[in-house]
C-alpha cells in the first residue's frame, strides 16, 4: 500500500512541491493565462516570454495539490531555454506518458524529472492535476507567438 | 423469410421480457418498439453491475468508486461516439431524453450569441414531426418573434421537397426535421435536406430518435455539407434506459450556443457575482449526469453494433414489407404513409374502418398483441389525414414473421368482434 | 453508542456494494454519501424486475406492459409524494435531478406571467449553496435585470440572519436557500427564513438535496405560512439511481408558472401554429420520463420509510458527533462548518494543515477511505475561508462508528506520511 | 379471453356507440366547453343549459372509442332533467365505479345504463376514456352556475 502511495509521491515531486522553481509572476511576457480544473478548483496563473523563437521565461502563480505544483515546477525546468519548437515535443512527450496509462516508458533524456510523474499515470484521477500547468503552457506560449506574429505583420504593414 | 437477423431466435432469448404471457397463458407479442424497446440481458446486468459495485459519483469523485464510476459513465460516452461515428467524444451531450435535446437546441438559440434567432428569421420543420420537435420550436419563434415555417407531405406521406426554395432562404437560421417518422414510418433525404440549409447559412438539427434504432448512422462518413449540425436521439428506443438522451453537435456549434442549465459540473468557475463554464461537454451537462443510464446505454449500443446496424436495418426492411403485405389483406385497412418498406422505418400506422383505434388496440391486447393507439405525438400528421388518432404497429430486431401473423390475425378478429361488414 | 440504527449490520448488508474491498484486500469505507449515496438490494432488484418482466412507454400506451409501466411509474410518484407529505400527488414532477429542477423554476420565472421576475426585483440566495442553487439564479437576474443578493454566514458557518431585513423586502421576488449545506452540514431554519419571506410575498424555494436524505420532511406537518413554496432534491441522494430529481410546488405556483420543456407528454393539444398544455404533473414533464428511474427511486423512499427517517436522522446524529470528536484528535484539523452535531448535517467539510486536500484524499483512498476532495460545487463558501477546496467525510445511515475510526487513523497516518509536524 | 372483452364491450356499451344519444350541438347554454385526452387525442365539445336549478339540457360533439362515445351518450340520459344536485352526486357515484378498479358494485337505481360500466374499471388505461364526457360536463355545469351567480348577482346590483 505504501509502495502504491510511493508510486505517485516519488521523492523528485515531493521536493519540487516544498520547492517549486521559477514560482512567481514577472516580466517580461507577451501572454498569461488563467486555468482552473473545473472538478477541484485548482488553479494557475501562467505567463510565457517567448524571445527569438526561444522560451525565454516561464513565470506563474498557482494553488492547487502537490502533483499539480510540482509537475508545474518540473515543467517550467524543462522548457525554459529552449526553442520553442523543442519545448512544445517535450510536452508532448509529457502527455503522451500522462495518458499512458502506466504503460509508456518515459525517457529520462527528454523528461528529466518529469520521469517521477510516471506514476501518476496510473491514478486516472490525477492525471488532470499533473497536465494543469503543462496545459497552461501551452496555451501561454501560443498566444505568445500569435501575438508577436501579429506584431510582426504589423511591422511589414508600416 | 430473407433479410431477417440470422439467429433470430437466439437473439430473441436475450431480452428478457420477450418470454412473458398474458394472464390468459398467451405469449407476448411487442408490437410497440417506436414507443420504447425493449431491453436485452446485458444491458440490465451493465446497470446492475454497476449499482452493485462501482457506484460513486462522476468527475468530482478521486477514489477507487469514483474513478470507476467515471471511467464506466466515461465509457458511455465513447461507445456512444463511436456508434454514431461522431469525429469527437466531446461532441456526444447527455440529456434526460431526446426532448431535452431538442429544447436545449431551441432554448440556447433564443440567447445572445452569435446564433441568436430573432424577429425576421426564420425557423423551418415540418408537418410529421414529433410534438417534441415541434413545441420547442413553437416556444422559441414565439419568445423570440421568429417566424415558424413547415414542409407539408402528400398522400404517401413524403415532404413536399418542391417548398425548398420558398422556406430554405437567407432568413432562414434553422431547418430541423425528423429522419425517420415515427408515425407515417417515413424516412427523410437528409443529405439533400442538409445540403441546401447549407448552402443559405442555416444549421440543420435532425431529430434520429427513430432512425438511430434502425439505420446505421455514421457522421464521419458524411461529406461536410451535407452532415447535420445536431444529430438527437434517445437511449429508451435503442434498447437502453430511460432518463438519457443523446445531443451530438459539431463542435463549433456548441460552442458558440450559451450554457442551457446552471448548476454543478457545467461551471470553470463560480463567484457569487458571475460564472465561468466548462468546456464540452460538461458545459451542457448540469448536475449529476445519468450515470448508471451512461453505463445501460454503452451496453445497449455495443449490443446493436455488435449485430450489425446493417443487419438490423435489414432485419426491420424485411418485417415491414411482410406487415405491409399482411395488413393489405384486412378489409377496410388503410395505412397512413409509404406503402414501400424501402421509403421506410419499422413504425406503421393505420386506420380501420368503423373501429376506433383504442377499441382495436384493446382487442389486440386481450390477444396479447402490444400496439399503440393514439396520435403517437404526432396531431399535426393526423390532422393532415382528418382524424384523431391511428392504431401503430412497431417492430424491432426481435420482431419475427410469426408475431406479425398474431397481428393481423387480431385485426381480423377484431372486426368480427366489432361486427364490421 | 447510542443513537445508532437498530441492527446497523443488518442494514449493511442490504447493500452488496458495501462488502467491497479495495485491490490490496482493505474494507471498503464509503464517506462520500453527500456525493452519492450507496443503493439497497430492493432498489437494484425493483429496476431489473421492471426492465426484465414490465418494461413500456408510459401514459400513450393502452396495453398489458404499458398499464404495468404506468402504474410502476405513477406509483414512483405517490411513494415520493408521502415520503415527503405532499397533500397532492400531482403536486411532485419528475426531473433528471436537483439542478434541472432548480434551472426549471428559475427559468419559468423569467418568462410572461403572473409571477415573472423583471428589472428592479430581487432574488435572494445564500453563500453557502451547492453551485445549482447560484447559477440558475445568476442566468435568470443577468436575464431580466434583476439584481442577485445573498446571505453571507458567520464563522460558525450559519447564515447571518441580521441580514434578513435588508435582503427580504418588498422587491424580493424569491428567496431560495439550501435546507442542508453539502459543505458546511448547515442545517438551516427553514420554517422562519420562509415566513419572513411569506410577509413580503416572495416565493421560497428550498434545496433539498441534501435534507432530504437526512431529515423527516413532512410538509403536511408545516404551518402554511413557514411551508416553502417549492422543495427539490435529488434520486441518487436517497439510496435512488441517478437520472431523476423531484421538484415538489405548491399547486398554484407550478398552475402560474409557464411549462419549461416543450414537447410530448406535456401538451393537451398540438397544432402547427399554436399548443395547449396538459395538466400538473406532465405539464413540466416533456418527453419519456424516467420510468425506470421512478420505479427505483419509489423502492428508495420506501426503504427510507421502512428505516424510519426519525431513526436515520438520529442514526446520522450520533455519527456526526463521533466523527466531530475523532477529528478533533486530529493535530492541524479545521473543521469548517458547525461544530456542534445538532446543528448540523452528516457532511464534515475540513483542512489539515499542510497537506492539500487532493494529497489527503488519496492517501485515504489508498486506505480505502473514500471522501471527496474540492470544492464540491461550493466555490464561494471555500472563498469565504479563503480556500480552494477542502476535505470531505461524509456519512450516511449505512455508516459505522468503526469506519469513523478507520478515517482518523488514516489521517493520522496522512500527517506522518507527508511529514507534516 | 372474449369473456375478459365482453366485460369492458358489454351491449349496452356498443348499442350507445353505434346510437348515442343527445349528440349534437344545441341552444341555448350557458357554458360550452372542450376537453381533449391529452394521451389519446379524443375530444368532446359539451354545452350545458341548467334552468331552475335543472339540468335542462346537455348537448356534445365528441370524436373517441367506443367507450368515450357510450359514456358521454349514457351521462346525457343520467343527468338531463334532474336537479343539479343530484346529477353531481351520480356523477360522483360514477366516478365511485370507475376509480375502484372493478371492486365497486354499482347501484342500478342511480346508474342505470351506467352499470355497463363496471367492467371499464378493470381497465385503467381506459378508466379516462370513460371519464371524458362526465369531466367536460361538470367543469360545463360548474360553469354554468358561475355564469347564473354573476348574472344574478348583476341583478341585485341594478
Ligand atoms: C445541496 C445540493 N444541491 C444540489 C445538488 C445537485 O444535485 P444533482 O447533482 O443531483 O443535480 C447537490 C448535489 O450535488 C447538493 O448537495
Ligand atoms: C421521432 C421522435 N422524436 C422525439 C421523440 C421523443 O423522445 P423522448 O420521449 O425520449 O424525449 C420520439 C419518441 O417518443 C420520437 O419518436
Amino acid at each position: 500500500m505504501s509502495a502504491e502511495l510511493d508510486s505517485l509521491y516519488q521523492e523528485i515531486i515531493l521536493d519540487h512541491y516544498k520547492n517549486p522553481h521559477h514560482k512567481g509572476l514577472r516580466d517580461p511576457f507577451e501572454a498569461e493565462v488563467h486555468h482552473v480544473n473545473p472538478t477541484c478548483g485548482d488553479e494557475v496563473t501562467l505567463r510565457v516570454h517567448v524571445a527569438d523563437g526561444v522560451v525565454a521565461d516561464v513565470s506563474y502563480d498557482a494553488v492547487g495539490c502537490s502533483i499539480s505544483q510540482a509537475s508545474t515546477s518540473v515543467m517550467t525546468d524543462l522548457v525554459i531555454g529552449k526553442p520553442v519548437e523543442e519545448a512544445m515535443s517535450i510536452h508532448e512527450e509529457f502527455l503522451t506518458l500522462m495518458q499512458g496509462k502506466g504503460n509508456v516508458e518515459p525517457d529520462e533524456e527528454v523528461l528529466e524529472d518529469g520521469i517521477a510523474f510516471s506514476g501518476v499515470a496510473k491514478f486516472p484521477a490525477r492525471v488532470k492535476c499533473a497536465l494543469l500547468g503543462w496545459m497552461a503552457w501551452k496555451d501561454a506560449t501560443g498566444q505568445s507567438l500569435d501575438s508577436q506574429s501579429i506584431s510582426s505583420q504589423g511591422g511589414t504593414d508600416d | 423469410m430473407e433479410g431477417l437477423l440470422p439467429d433470430l431466435e437466439v437473439v430473441r432469448k436475450d431480452f428478457p421480457i420477450l418470454s412473458r404471457t398474458t394472464p390468459d397463458g398467451r405469449p407476448l407479442v411487442y408490437l410497440d418498439s417506436a414507443n420504447t424497446s425493449q431491453k436485452p440481458q446485458v444491458v440490465i446486468d451493465a446497470m446492475v453491475d454497476h449499482l452493485e459495485r462501482h457506484n460513486a459519483n462522476v468527475a468530482r469523485a478521486m477514489h477507487l468508486l469514483g474513478a470507476e464510476a467515471t471511467e464506466a459513465f466515461e465509457g458511455g460516452r465513447d461507445k456512444v461516439a463511436s456508434f454514431i461515428g461522431a469525429s469527437e467524444r466531446d461532441e456526444v451531450i447527455f440529456t434526460k431524453n431526446a426532448s431535452e435535446a431538442l429544447n436545449l437546441v431551441a432554448n440556447t438559440l433564443a440567447l445572445p450569441g452569435p446564433r441568436q434567432v430573432g424577429p425576421g428569421d426564420v425557423v423551418v420543420t415540418t408537418e410529421m414531426e414529433h410534438h417534441s420537435n415541434i413545441v420547442p420550436w413553437q416556444m422559441l419563434t414565439q419568445r423570440t418573434g421568429a417566424d415558424l415555417r413547415w414542409f407539408t407531405f402528400d398522400d404517401q406521406g413524403l415532404l413536399d421537397l418542391s417548398q425548398v426554395d420558398e422556406l430554405i432562404t437567407e432568413r432562414t437560421k434553422v431547418v430541423t426535421f425528423t429522419w425517420v417518422s415515427n408515425m407515417l414510418g417515413t424516412i427523410n433525404p437528409v443529405a439533400e435536406l442538409t445540403r441546401r440549409a447549407h448552402e443559405v447559412g442555416a444549421i440543420v438539427v435532425v431529430d434520429a430518435s427513430q432512425a438511430a434504432p434502425q439505420l446505421p448512422i455514421d457522421l464521419a462518413a458524411m461529406a461536410p455539407e451535407e452532415r447535420p449540425d445536431v444529430v438527437v436521439f434517445t437511449g429508451h428506443k435503442v434498447v437502453g434506459p430511460t432518463g438519457i438522451g443523446v445531443l451530438w453537435g459539431r463542435r463549433e456549434l456548441l460552442e458558440e450556443l450559451p450554457p442551457f442549465l446552471g448548476g454543478g459540473e457545467m461551471i470553470e468557475t463560480v463567484t457569487m457575482e458571475r460564472s465561468t463554464y466548462a468546456g464540452l461537454p460538461h458545459k451542457f451537462e448540469a448536475g449529476t449526469p445519468p450515470i448508471v443510464e451512461s453505463v445501460g446505454l454503452g451496453a445497449a449500443v455495443d449490443y446493436l453494433a455488435a449485430l450489425d446496424m446493417e443487419a438490423v436495418h435489414r432485419h426491420e426492411q424485411a418485417i415491414t414489407a411482410y406487415a405491409l403485405d399482411g395488413l393489405s389483406g384486412v378489409p377496410g385497412l388503410k395505412v397512413l404513409g409509404p406503402l414501400d418498406a424501402r421509403l421506410r422505418g419499422g413504425a406503421i400506422s393505420f386506420e380501420l374502418d368503423g373501429v376506433h383505434p383504442h377499441d382495436v388496440a384493446q382487442v389486440l391486447d386481450v390477444r396479447g398483441v402490444a400496439v399503440r393507439a393514439g396520435h403517437h405525438c404526432a396531431r399535426p400528421a393526423h390532422a393532415k389525414f382528418g382524424v384523431q388518432s391511428s392504431t401503430r404497429m412497431s417492430s424491432y430486431l426481435y420482431t419475427t414473421p410469426a408475431e406479425i401473423d398474431a397481428l393481423v390475425e387480431a385485426l381480423h378478429y377484431t372486426r368480427s368482434y366489432f361486427k364490421v361488414d
